[in-house]
């Protein structure tokens, strides 16, 4: 907890005390009070930037979770020895490196790309299907980079349920769907909630997807807060968009943390 | 009579094989830009994006490169000293949260690191170092990686403690073991999945992570990220392809390896 | 400026220099560190923008000579965190071509020394464009066949480069008016894009994938090696001037060492070397007259003339209006 | 019981691993029959309900419910409801949505979902915790709540695994008269496990009696005490006192005890036991005139009745006898003894000792002696 | 008992939430007693022995070993060992490691812990298991891991939550046993809690019977049945027959029964229930002769005795009473009837229908009555 002060509270409580001033002329900031940067938030072009980030990261979000859930599952229901396996095969190709990754999307994706050159050798278009370039494009790159993060959550709390749950459903009528859908997911939605933000938060404040993978076209909250930073070394302008982010996210995790309570509530009992 | 079991009988009704369906789709997701990657890091071409032919000639070229080989020791140097860091301490605050707390803001205050921007973490870290005078070196970046991945490990063992049994402790404790000898024993082995899960995820992502070490490192201390993205500002190179395959080559043998040696030592379950 | 020593024993002092990386000579550390004594290490930094951020960040960064761009050089000198340079340590600053003294960003060199410059223009292949072109307005209103085939850089202050050289404007300009109308124009060109990219875009058109693109002169040349036909112009509206400088920290210790460091790149030798390696032109008199003039033919770009560079316009740091610029950047992007 | 059975079970042979658990259990249930599977801790009943249920996969065998093949069905089409006997209540849902869960499955109205939810927890004595998660009950409460969850849905054959085992007397026999009235009045097919002979004797149309995975004996409850199948049997179901001899006509020549009269079928001459109930050991207080008699070593007060131990010369174990009420027999007192009606059962060679170890010292159940003894 | 109690209870009170589980519970317990915890499901029995664990912080009241304020310490530190009603046992440790544990955590030497745990696995009957991860038992194995758990630390005080409940009657005897021992042998204090009532009967030296959060009576086993303290005891302890009248000198004046002897000391015209136990119900064959009698409804079978239900006229309840042996009385049978035994307790105006109610109709325990019946 104090190693969390240190670090964490005391350099956000450092920013989030910048947000209050003003940008220096290079950067840094002037100590002169000034809520203008939580007043700039309001302007359309930040509201409608971080609407659309928010839309793209929840479809990305969601796209995890569906495809995400499924691996998990499976992984939670192999026998002990595979599953260690099963799940370090999840985050093997994040050893290498990110932007690596990112290109080998580039090559897929783009007009004379591998998937491209596919479709048209089997003959199922002629001609190239733009693919790259577009906000599509920038969700499957954010999807790819960011699983992981949904499954090994979802992992650790689909692993501890107890099979008889399950058997009870299904022996009261409930077809395996029914129990799944009224059982294990319920009782999975910690870990589920935990997943979808550590998917939805980064890929909201990523930048350099939507730079390479959807051409600069598309920009989401993470250009914002790199731009303000970076080239207008508006500081205190880019730690309140940050902080934004961050307080969205604090109040979801306040929500969870409210459903996980009642999902489990009251002290337990021998 | 016990309600929950985390692993209540073995069923002899088999599950589905069809359930590892999307697993295996979810696989080649997963390493269908991974297989594109090692393919390229055999292309004579320089450019990436038009193939002159098979060529080993990078491989050579990579272990030749000291910037390189520097930044992959530096990276492993952080991110084993960044999980190790999450994984104590995460599961500690996980507990600690659990245990002696109610209200999600404490919680929301722990998780916080693991969803605040890199940006904003990182040039907050580097002020916070500059201001207090603290030379820059793997040991800030490890600080650093330290803090969000802290973060990522709490919030996945604090997710499967929500299921947990809390007779197990009082078993415990009511035998006579103090909370250290509880926690050791009986909560850390409930916990175990998720420990795991959180501290693969803390290495994973501090092996790649490239903002926050950017900011906080020295700037002769590179890590391999920083390495490899001023390498790739015109682009990935067939050098950067070959190194990848590498790190992946030598990923899945030390995986192997290590799962071989626990099934020797038997600590396997 | 405190007074530097001019016999200060150098093999005392060490030196950290960042710079892009496949910037400079390989053994550059160790060429410099045989001449002097100074021991030496070059790391890398990606962007301007990233290694401003940290030399602002922080009181001491450890690093001693930055390469930065000019207008950076401009902001990071009028922030205070760059040293005066102690012209008595650099006498190589004589190989320097008279209008590299006069930079609009550093008049007189005080902070920086140039490294290397260019300009800004259109790379393009003219087999799949069919024509030369010859002004911006090739890129901002692309013929029909043309359109998906093109991109733009979009970073700093070269996104609004095409628009306002086009207009007639300055590519320094702070007027509301022409910025606005500058704005118009790269959303109507927005649409035509296959992409904004400031990286791999030479690789784009040896792909295929596009025809023209916004390039620095520098890197169409990566895109001339692989497929020679690939052309470079410069529009007729004109374009900007951009240098990448040394500076020296104001933060640094070892500043002898330092503006020996910065003394050593001006040596003819070490700057043509830096020309014929990376293709970059070098502001430096004497290392282009060494220029082999087979890669000038190969090149074309390296046979620009400084008359004909001095003719564009040197971008400098707006301060507070950078902001403007910012915002055109993101509004642009942002729009759908 | 009608002729066609609603529940046969063929052979059924599981294993866990290297553990076999059940070796082949055959048995038919009738329809509306209230079945009972009794055994010792460990012997496979719960495997067996598994089974039935779709939870484990026989290794062999087969099981059908009226005629249809059941293994080939997979577990929720099957016609059974089971009640686990560690619970498995959703820790999520309400005790009445547990409760509703399964007839929410089927797709009931949610009218009568209601409705019968109500009455089911009324009947459990559950409706004002309606509300309450399973964690936030007592032991006995939660048995309930599982009772309730698996009797609500009313399915052909209902599997019960130690039903009220946590409850107390009262509601214990409260829910047993529930029990027995969705036998008769609904219709419904039981079967139960319990550790609970009374509970069985007294419910069950038929008890099996299981042992380390066989089928030891499938009979009435009074066929079982009456005339166990074997000296497991015997000893298993009521308090026994198993006097070891050879059989003879009409009797077991017990050593030291002489020839103890018992009804049999066994050939003459080979080895056999003599099954005694306590309250059929008749006590004198005249000993000097008993044919056989022995010495008082402890007495044990049972709520209404009193088990008394008897050393008899030359034999190891004491002899029980029960008597009404409270005694005035001391310890150390001499009685005589005479033993009232006996069954003999065969006896494997050395299966002896073994099985008289398995005499408990202090009888839980304990009815009384013919006559009672006044010292 | 020793004249300084082991434990001392003192005004107990605890709360979950809303739910008040005990209203100021008072307790003493000697050196060396083996005490029984009684009482319906969800009256508070477990609350009360995780208060004196150390798992739930009493709202009010003290709790302290051999004088020491056992609040006052953590729970590790109490010199208790409790074992739980759901066994609790560590999923990831084999049989043999969750026995060593607690004595593990007292710094017991490798060799010492080896053996003692081999010894108590043996004494549970499950030595060969000892590897075994504890979802590899069944149930009633599982029960006595948890039990071999809590006894082989042999603490000062230990509170057993229902321990044998998953056991069928041979082994639970042989456990009885055990305990008995640990008691006698090793000096051990136990608190047992129990739904079965001849285990609470024949084995703790002392009952408490609790009822909704409250000590209702706390007596030997023979005072409880004998002297109940209150309706709802006598309906509790045993089976009774409770005649709901009117005190007079020696008797009450039941309606319908006329003077029903029974010993007392209340006042003369109060109102209180006469406890008529089965086995005091005299039948005899000559009904017209007796002075009161009725017709039998049902007879239950219960394995050496049987209950008979008999239907009084003018009374909504029947009348139980217990014969031994099977008996030939059939249903629709007149028969007379006598009352031996009885006494009377206090009873509150109207709180005659609620407890009756509770008189189980199957009584799973029923000693005979002094006389047979032959009718
Ligand atoms: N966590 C809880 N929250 C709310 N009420 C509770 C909780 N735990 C127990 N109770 C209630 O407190 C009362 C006492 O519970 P306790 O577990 O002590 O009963 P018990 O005597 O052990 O019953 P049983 O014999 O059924 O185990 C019950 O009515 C129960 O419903
Ligand atoms: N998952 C398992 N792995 C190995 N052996 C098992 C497993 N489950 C049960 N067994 C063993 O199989 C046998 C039968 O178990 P089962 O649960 O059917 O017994 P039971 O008759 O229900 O006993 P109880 O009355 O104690 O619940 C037991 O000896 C048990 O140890
Ligand atoms: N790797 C060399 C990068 C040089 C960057 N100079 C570009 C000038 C315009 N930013
Ligand atoms: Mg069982
Ligand atoms: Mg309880």
């Amino acid at each position: 907890m104090i190693y969390l002060i240190l670090f964490m509270a005391l350099p956000v409580g450092l920013l989030a005390f910048y947000t209050f001033f003003k940008r220096g002329r290079f950067g840094g900031i002037v100590f002169e009070f000034t809520l203008d940067n939580w007043v700039k938030l309001l302007e359309p072009l930040y509201v409608g930037v971080i609407l659309q980030s928010i839309v793209l990261a929840g479809i990305v979000t969601l796209l995890a979770l569906l495809i995400g859930y499924p691996m998990a599952y499976a992984i939670a229901g192999l026998s002990p020895k595979w599953r260690t396996v099963a799940l370090i095969a999840v985050v093997l190709p994040f050893w290498t490196n990110f932007l690596i990754r990112t290109y080998a999307w580039i090559l897929l994706l783009n007009n004379a790309g591998w998937v491209n050159q596919w479709l048209q050798g089997l003959g199922i278009t002629d001609a190239p299907i733009s693919m790259l370039y577009t906000p599509q494009a920038i969700v499957v790159g954010l999807l790819y980079m960011y699983l992981p993060l949904m499954v090994l959550p979802l992992y650790a709390s689909l692993q501890q349920l107890d099979p008889s749950l399950r058997e009870a459903a299904t022996n009261l009528g409930a077809t395996p769907w029914r129990a799944f859908r009224t059982i294990t997911l319920p009782l999975s939605i910690p870990g589920a909630l935990t997943g979808c933000i550590f998917v939805f938060v980064p890929a909201m404040s990523n930048f350099v997807i939507p730079e390479l993978i959807g051409g600069g076209k598309t920009i989401m909250v993470g250009n914002l807060v790199r731009d303000q930073f970076f080239e207008a070394r508006d500081w205190p302008f880019g730690a309140t968009l940050a902080l934004l982010l961050t307080i969205l996210l604090v109040i979801v995790i306040v929500v969870q943390t409210a459903v996980s309570r009642r999902l489990t509530e009251g002290p337990r009992r021998g | 009579m016990r309600e929950l079991e985390p692993e209540a009988r073995p069923r002899a009704v088999r599950k589905p094989r069809g359930i590892l369906v999307p697993l295996w789709l979810g696989y080649v997701f997963l390493y269908l830009p991974i297989l594109i990657v090692v393919i390229m890091s055999f292309n004579a071409s320089e450019n990436l994006f038009v193939w002159k032919g098979f060529s080993l000639r990078w491989y050579p070229e990579l272990f030749a490169d000291e910037k390189i080989m520097q930044g992959l020791g530096n990276t492993l140097i952080v991110a084993t000293g960044a999980t190790a860091i999450a994984t104590v301490l995460g599961t500690l605050l996980a507990y600690g949260i659990q245990h002696y707390t109610r209200g999600g803001l404490i919680r929301a205050f722990a998780i916080a690191p693991a969803i605040l921007p890199d940006l904003l973490l990182g040039i907050g870290l580097l002020t916070l170092f500059s201001l207090a005078s603290v030379t820059l070196g793997l040991h800030s970046v490890i600080l650093a990686h330290g803090v969000f991945a802290t973060a990522f490990v709490t919030a996945i063992v604090l997710a499967r403690m929500a299921n947990l049994d809390p007779s197990l402790e009082e078993a415990s404790r009511d035998l006579g073991a103090g909370a250290v000898r509880t926690f050791m024993r009986v909560t850390l082995p409930q916990l175990a999945p998720g420990i795991v899960a959180g501290a693969l995820l803390a290495f994973t992502l501090s092996i790649d992570e490239f903002v926050i070490a950017f900011f906080t490192t020295a700037p002769t201390q590179p890590t391999l990220p920083i390495v490899i993205y001023s390498m790739v500002r015109f682009g990935v190179t067939p050098e950067v392809n070959a190194l990848a395959s590498i790190l992946l080559l030598v990923s899945v043998v030390t995986v192997i390896a290590a799962q071989r040696l626990t099934r020797l030592t038997g600590t396997t379950r | 400026a405190e007074t530097l020593d001019p016999n200060a024993d150098l093999s005392e002092q060490t030196l950290t220099v960042s710079i892009w990386a496949d910037y400079s000579p390989e053994d550059l550390a160790e060429q410099f560190e045989a001449a002097t004594g100074v021991k030496t290490t070059i790391v890398n930094h990606t962007t301007n923008e990233d290694i401003v951020a940290k030399l602002t960040a922080s009181a001491d960064s450890g690093i001693d000579v930055a390469f930065v761009s000019g207008q950076y050089a401009q902001a990071l000198g009028e922030q205070g965190l760059l040293a005066e340079l102690d012209k008595s340590l650099i006498p190589n600053e004589e190989h320097l071509y008279p209008e590299a003294l006069e930079l609009a960003y550093d008049p007189g060199n005080v902070y920086s020394e140039p490294y290397a410059w260019g300009t800004t223009g259109l790379c393009y292949r003219p087999d799949l464009t069919g024509y030369d072109p010859t002004s911006w307005n090739d890129l901002l209103n692309p013929k029909p066949e043309l359109v998906g085939k093109t991109t733009m850089l979009s970073t700093d202050r070269w996104l609004a480069e095409p628009a306002l050289k086009a207009a007639g404007t300055s590519i320094n300009t702070t007027d509301d008016d022409e910025l606005a109308a500058a704005k118009e124009q790269l959303l109507e060109t927005k649409s035509t894009l296959l992409a904004y990219d400031d990286t791999t875009f030479y690789s784009k058109l040896v792909s295929g994938e596009a025809a023209m693109v916004q390039a620095w002169d520098g890197w169409c040349n990566y895109g001339i090696a692989e497929d020679p036909s690939i052309k470079f112009v410069v529009p007729e509206e004109g374009s900007d001037l951009w240098v990448d400088t040394m500076t020296v920290l104001e933060s640094s210790k070892n500043k002898e060492a330092a503006m020996a460091f910065l003394n050593y790149i001006l040596d003819p030798e070490v700057q043509t070397w830096v020309a014929e390696n990376i293709l970059y032109k070098v502001p430096n008199k004497a290392a282009m007259e060494a220029l082999d003039p087979a890669l000038i033919e190969s090149y074309p770009t390296l046979g620009i003339t400084v008359d004909e560079l001095m003719e564009q316009e040197a971008i400098v740091d707006l301060g507070e209006d950078t902001l403007k610029y910012v915002d055109l950047n993101a509004e642009v992007l942002a729009t759908n | 019981m009608s002729s066609a059975p609603l529940l046969r079970v063929d052979g059924v042979r599981a294993v866990y691993g290297d553990t076999v658990a059940l070796h082949g259990v055959s048995l038919d249930i009738a329809h509306n029959e209230f079945f009972a599977l009794l055994g010792p801790s460990g012997c496979g009943k719960t495997t067996l309900l598994r089974s039935i249920a779709g939870f484990e996969t026989p290794a062999e065998g087969r099981i059908e419910v009226e005629g249809e093949d059941l293994l080939r069905l997979p577990a929720h089409k099957r016609p059974v409801n089971m009640m686990f006997q560690s619970y498995a209540l959703f820790p999520h849902m309400s005790v009445e949505k547990n409760v509703a869960y399964g007839l929410e499955a089927d797709g009931i109205g949610a009218a009568e979902v209601r409705s019968r939810v109500a009455d089911v927890m009324d009947v459990v004595g559950l409706g004002p915790l309606a509300k309450r998660r399973p964690t936030q009950l007592s032991g006995g409460q939660r048995q309930r709540v599982a009772l309730a969850r698996a009797i609500v849905k009313r399915p052909k054959l209902l599997l019960l695994d130690e039903p009220l085992s946590a409850l107390d007397r009262q509601v214990r026999a409260s829910m047993q008269l529930e029990l027995k009235r969705l036998q008769h009045e609904v219709g419904l097919t039981f079967v139960v496990v319990t550790h609970d002979q009374e509970e069985a004797m007294s419910m069950a149309d038929r008890i099996a009696v299981l042992r380390d995975g066989r089928l030891e004996q499938l009979a009435s409850p009074q066929e079982l005490y009456a005339h166990p199948a074997s000296r497991f049997v015997a000893s298993f179901i009521g308090t026994a006192n198993l006097l070891d001899g050879t059989v003879t006509a009409g009797a077991v020549e017990v050593p030291g005890f002489g020839a103890v009269i018992a009804s049999h079928a066994l050939a003459a001459g080979s080895p056999a036991t003599a099954v005694v109930r306590p309250e059929d050991v008749e006590l004198t207080a005249d000993a000097a005139a008993a044919a056989l008699s022995g010495t008082v070593v402890d007495t044990y007060f049972l709520g209404g009745a009193t088990t008394i131990s008897i050393e008899m010369p030359g034999h190891a174990d004491p002899l029980l006898a029960t008597v009404h009420g409270a005694t005035r027999l001391e310890r150390g007192a001499r009685v005589g003894v005479r033993f009232g009606r006996a069954t003999a059962v065969a006896r494997e060679a050395g299966a002896g000792a073994e099985a008289s170890a398995q005499v408990p010292p202090v009888a839980p159940e304990a009815p009384a002696p013919q006559e009672e003894v006044s010292a």
